[in-house]
């Protein structure tokens, strides 16, 4: 099976052969790679150097936190990656945003309203969990419009805040 | 004297401080929130009683019903750990009038340092240097702030008067920004401490946070126990310890000098048990006192590692009345010991907070390591208290030997569950200038970026290429076997449709 | 000058030298069975070779192989810890043979050592008193020993010549049982070191085993870092250490004249590298000669606890040529520390092994405890080394603070899935005897008894009998609920029966 | 529901109100139980009073190891009890002893033979584990029979080795 891998800009060309090979942009490594203890913890051997990461899922990519380096690392298959040169890659950069809460907390104050017009880096909420008050800014420029909390409500990780169109 | 303590605190201080009376022969009662039934503290303490809710507000703040257990469970002591009710006077005077012993300072100590201005106004009397600014000068309105601070200059400092730990801080660079910020910091030290009441301070560029350690007994002796480097914070939190500091190094004359000091502003409030001096020392050393942390810090295993001292048991050895066994002359600094904070939060995503369950852990362990926790696997890491989970403390001989340690002792450790800014401490220890010792108050803010990396041979794209593919390979191959269980699962089904077609 | 060291070694100890090396800058390369692919120390080093099937002989005791993957992988030297090939003389020259260095003691002091006869015959030319035996006799059959056993006195110790660790050792009390005994001692010293032969060594009753560790450098520099009590032994396996002994106490004299005696053992083969040297010491205090161990020992971090020096990097520096960076002169002892080896064994089942997979694991942290350990939550405990899965080391300033610390971090060590000896070291702890310090290596096994409770106020058979009750009760209600589940579950299953019957 | 425990020969009545009151020997306690992570490991507080215990399942028991000291309870409900106070309890002392393995291990060697008399604490089997021998004993006198196990035979946890009749 061949993947092409895209960790910061770089595609990197990986076919697994077996078990115990991988090719990498041609060059053939002896992997060992094994789960520790059933958790999202893994350890590999490539010719004989040993290697331990973390590896979490996120939205479209696989995070891997490897000697205290965060990489992020877009896997598709050979055959995917060739459907998506040819089409261009799906999901475009427009669109509404939704701001989701990065973590249970009570929110302290919405510095904006409904429509507001606002720029990239602007205050959309702030939020307090764990005795902190962090603030969530826009990614992006846009305008305020569903804002679905109040001041002084509990929200759960992931909920939808507000949105930005 | 006492025999039994209550701990009114949760996670690592609370442990610590059981650990430190189970040492002693001390029994032990433990308070707990609904969320913490699990709670180390709980399971290790002799005594463990419910307080209520999860929000501090409905159970560790409770002060009236901590005073109410400790007096029914026959505790003779309380210990109020840090945060919390570590801090209130009233609480430390309800303490004592209910006949109990008050692990700390007595309630006129902590009403005078705890209010930031009269401190600066008690110590400066005391001929203590303090940083310009309003102090002593009670509550003023953001009007009056407003005039003074051009008096002060650019930039300066908004600061929490009942705060701490960077809570209802702001720094403020020019007149037009200042009224926002004063609103954002009111609020904030409201939230925090019930008080939002705040003051200005000139802020000192390049400076260095550097606090000293004192322990004092009911005696009249006042020793200090060398200084603690603390200037690596972020938004004002501490982050990162060191003892001693690579900035006072050899110049003894100095420490001694900055221990004086302490010992004195000590002195100007009639302090007893332990407590620590905050100072900024600028470029050219010049040192002014900052603020006294009437309480036992989360920092203070690093001045245990170089000096040998216990502070918990000498914290309660002097609570009970018993003179300090060791004088100044005997107290000295030896090696080098640095903390690493381990907070639940993702230094990829700004340093967001994290919570979750603990599924999988892998402390690190072996020479020179020690490990202050509350957590274990299984445990629950909730929104309602603050996010250090752990203290990771290294001693070496030398400041290498402790770097190199606690660069092992990083890469060893495994907290699964909620992400940790362990890479953070990572990056900082891979710096080469913290290891060559240039930082100051500004340096994780301005100097720091978690995308940069540090070690030669580092970063190493491709071996996280082949490991995110083969987890890739491996799910599609696992999703691909889940949907041919899930046929054969449903084959049943699809038989009692056909029956019940048959029969309709 | 090396810069890469492969570690012939597994568990607690490999992870120990895996550490010494990080933080010395040094890689490091692991081999391991196939048991071992997820162990610690594949996980933390630089690289990892596997040698072949689980069992040592054909992995861990695989000399050839891993010299070869030493040369293969650019390793410069080879530790051995201790166990496997750490003793091995031909293994040790095999090793210079292939241009590698050896961190240990050159083979010429490994023979002169291995060889219990030899090495008495070595030591007691050199002055040192030997316990009466067999010594320097070379292999004898058993009708020699049955000879000369009622010269030498009952009762006496039948001992493997290539021994150590109690395996192939037998206290026989008359001539009598003495031919059975022989036997067991060659069939277990045959299978624990390839070696059959044993000799004849007096029984010291009511004697002390106290250990000198020294350190040794290739420019003639020999140090000796104090004794370690090792008394509390079960069939002449140690449990328990402790640095200082309590029984040479305040007597400097005596402290410093075995130091002196274990030098002049060291210096007898030309020692280079860490040993120690085994003495038994009456109760008029008088010291013989035992055996030495041209090893680390399992129970150097007492040492380290007491000395402030890192074995296993002062093993390193030598083997690197360094001249040894402390005079006997700056050898000081301070506090006192003790260990607890955690063994997979039951101690309500007469210490039988147990095997098992770690499910859950809760470590010992906090100020003045050490732990070392190759185990974690998820790792086998397999049938196919020995027992030990960690040792608990705590460090006091002095006796009865580190025995107050080693009692809580024994009560906070949780070890899920596996048996373990802490219940066997609570007692201990707790033990009056063992408190005063009026123990000899007899101890365990004629004054102690799982059954008997030390501690006031315990036992506490009413709170066990509510343990066991609501565990009982929640079994019950659970196992009710199961049975209405798969009532449930497999009613589709009548129905698809009943739609057979109608279409059979 | 109400419980006879036994421990040590001592008969406790226990009673189990509700989740959190339990009556022994006529005298009430608040508790409060709960299981750690998930593993045999408990939590209970007894009228305020912490303690915690792993409890294993035995043959006929649980094993409560509390404060470094092991409890071996027997705990029957009230009805069962009755019923074998009334009969008898069930399992007599002789029938045949079945030697299992303690753990895994190598068989070093078998001492006894078929048909061979023994008394309480003869050697019948030595078993090597962790590189430790350990010697296996009678538990009674008796006969040896049916060895199933041969020297240099590994073997399993609990497997039956021989028989003493």
């Amino acid at each position: 099976m061949k993947y092409i891998t895209t960790i910061n800009d770089r595609e990197y060309s990986v076919e697994i052969l077996d078990e115990r090979r991988v090719v990498v942009d041609g060059v053939c490594y002896a992997v060992d790679f094994e789960s520790v203890s059933g958790q999202p913890v893994f350890s590999l051997l490539v010719d004989g150097k040993s290697y331990e990461a973390y590896i979490y899922d996120s939205d479209d990519a696989l995070e891997v936190l490897l000697r205290g380096a965060l990489y992020s690392a877009a896997v598709v298959d050979e055959r995917e990656h060739r459907l998506r040169s040819a089409f261009g890659s799906g999901p475009t950069q427009s669109g509404e945003y939704y701001l989701k809460a990065p973590m249970p907390g009570l929110v302290i104050d919405v510095p904006v309203t409904d429509g507001q017009e606002i720029a990239e880096g602007d205050v959309l909420l702030i939020l307090e969990s764990m005795k902190m008050q962090n603030e969530l800014k826009a990614p992006r420029a846009g305008v305020v419009s569903r804002i679905k909390v109040a001041v002084g409500e509990s929200v759960e990780r992931r909920q939808t805040l507000l949105s930005v169109v | 004297m006492f025999n039994k303590v209550l701990i009114a605190n949760r996670g690592e201080i609370a442990v610590r401080i059981l650990r430190a009376c189970r040492e002693l022969g001390i029994e032990t009662v433990a308070v707990y929130s609904e969320a913490d039934r699990h709670a180390l503290h709980v399971r290790l303490a002799n005594e463990a009683y419910l307080l209520g809710p999860a929000p501090s507000r409905e159970s560790y703040l409770r002060g009236e019903k901590i005073i109410e257990i400790a007096t029914q469970s026959g505790a003779g002591a309380i210990h109020p750990g840090y945060g919390f009710l570590a801090e209130r006077a009233d609480f430390a005077q309800a303490v004592l009038d209910a006949g109990l012993a008050f692990i700390g300072p007595k309630p006129s100590a902590i009403a005078a340092m705890g209010d930031k201005g009269i401190a600066r106004a008690t110590v400066s009397a005391a001929g203590v240097p303090v940083v310009p600014g309003t102090e002593g000068e009670g509550a003023l309105s953001d009007a009056d702030l407003l005039k003074l601070a051009p008096e002060i200059g650019f930039p300066l400092l908004v600061k929490a008067t009942a705060g701490g730990g960077g809570k209802g801080m702001r720094e403020v660079q020019n007149l037009q920004e200042m009224p926002v910020l004063l609103q954002s910091a009111r609020r904030e030290a409201e939230s925090a401490f019930g008080d939002g009441n705040v003051y200005l301070e000139k802020l000192v560029e390049g400076a260095r946070h550097i606090e000293i350690q004192i322990l004092a007994d009911e005696h009249g002796n006042v020793v200090h126990l060398g200084e603690r480097e603390c200037s690596l914070q972020r938004r004002h939190q501490k982050l990162f310890e060191e003892a001693p500091s690579l900035f006072i190094g050899d110049d003894e004359e100095l420490r001694q000098r900055m221990g004086q000091v302490a010992v004195r502003a000590a002195q100007a409030v009639n302090y007893v048990n332990a407590g620590t001096i905050e100072f900024l020392v600028d470029r050219d050393r010049n040192f002014y006192f900052l603020e006294m942390n009437t309480r036992l810090q989360v920092e203070h295993p690093i001045t245990e590692a170089v000096t040998g001292v216990d502070i918990v048991k000498e914290q309660i050895r002097i609570a009970r009345g018993r003179t300090l066994s060791f004088t100044q002359a005997d107290v000295q600094m030896n090696g080098w010991a640095l903390e690493c904070r381990v907070n639940a939060e993702d230094p990829y995503s700004n340093f967001m907070p994290s919570t979750g369950k603990i599924s999988h852990l892998l402390l690190p362990t072996g020479p020179g390591v020690r490990v202050d926790t509350g957590v274990f696997p299984g445990s629950e890491i909730s929104p309602y208290y603050d996010s250090l989970i752990s203290k990771l403390i290294v001693f070496g001989q030398t400041r290498a030997e402790a770097i190199l340690r606690m660069r092992r002792a990083l890469e060893e450790y495994k907290i699964v569950g909620v992400r940790t800014n362990i890479p953070f401490h990572q990056k900082l220890m891979d710096s080469h200038r913290f290891m060559a010792g240039q930082f100051d108050t500004q340096f994780v803010e301005q100097h720091f970026d978690m995308e940069t990396s540090g070690r030669a041979g580092e970063p190493i794209p491709e071996i996280a290429a082949i490991f995110a593919t083969l987890v890739a390979h491996q799910d599609t191959e696992r999703s691909t076997h889940v949907i041919q269980r899930n046929e054969r699962d449903t084959s049943n089904w699809k038989w009692v449709g056909r029956w019940e077609r048959l029969h309709r």
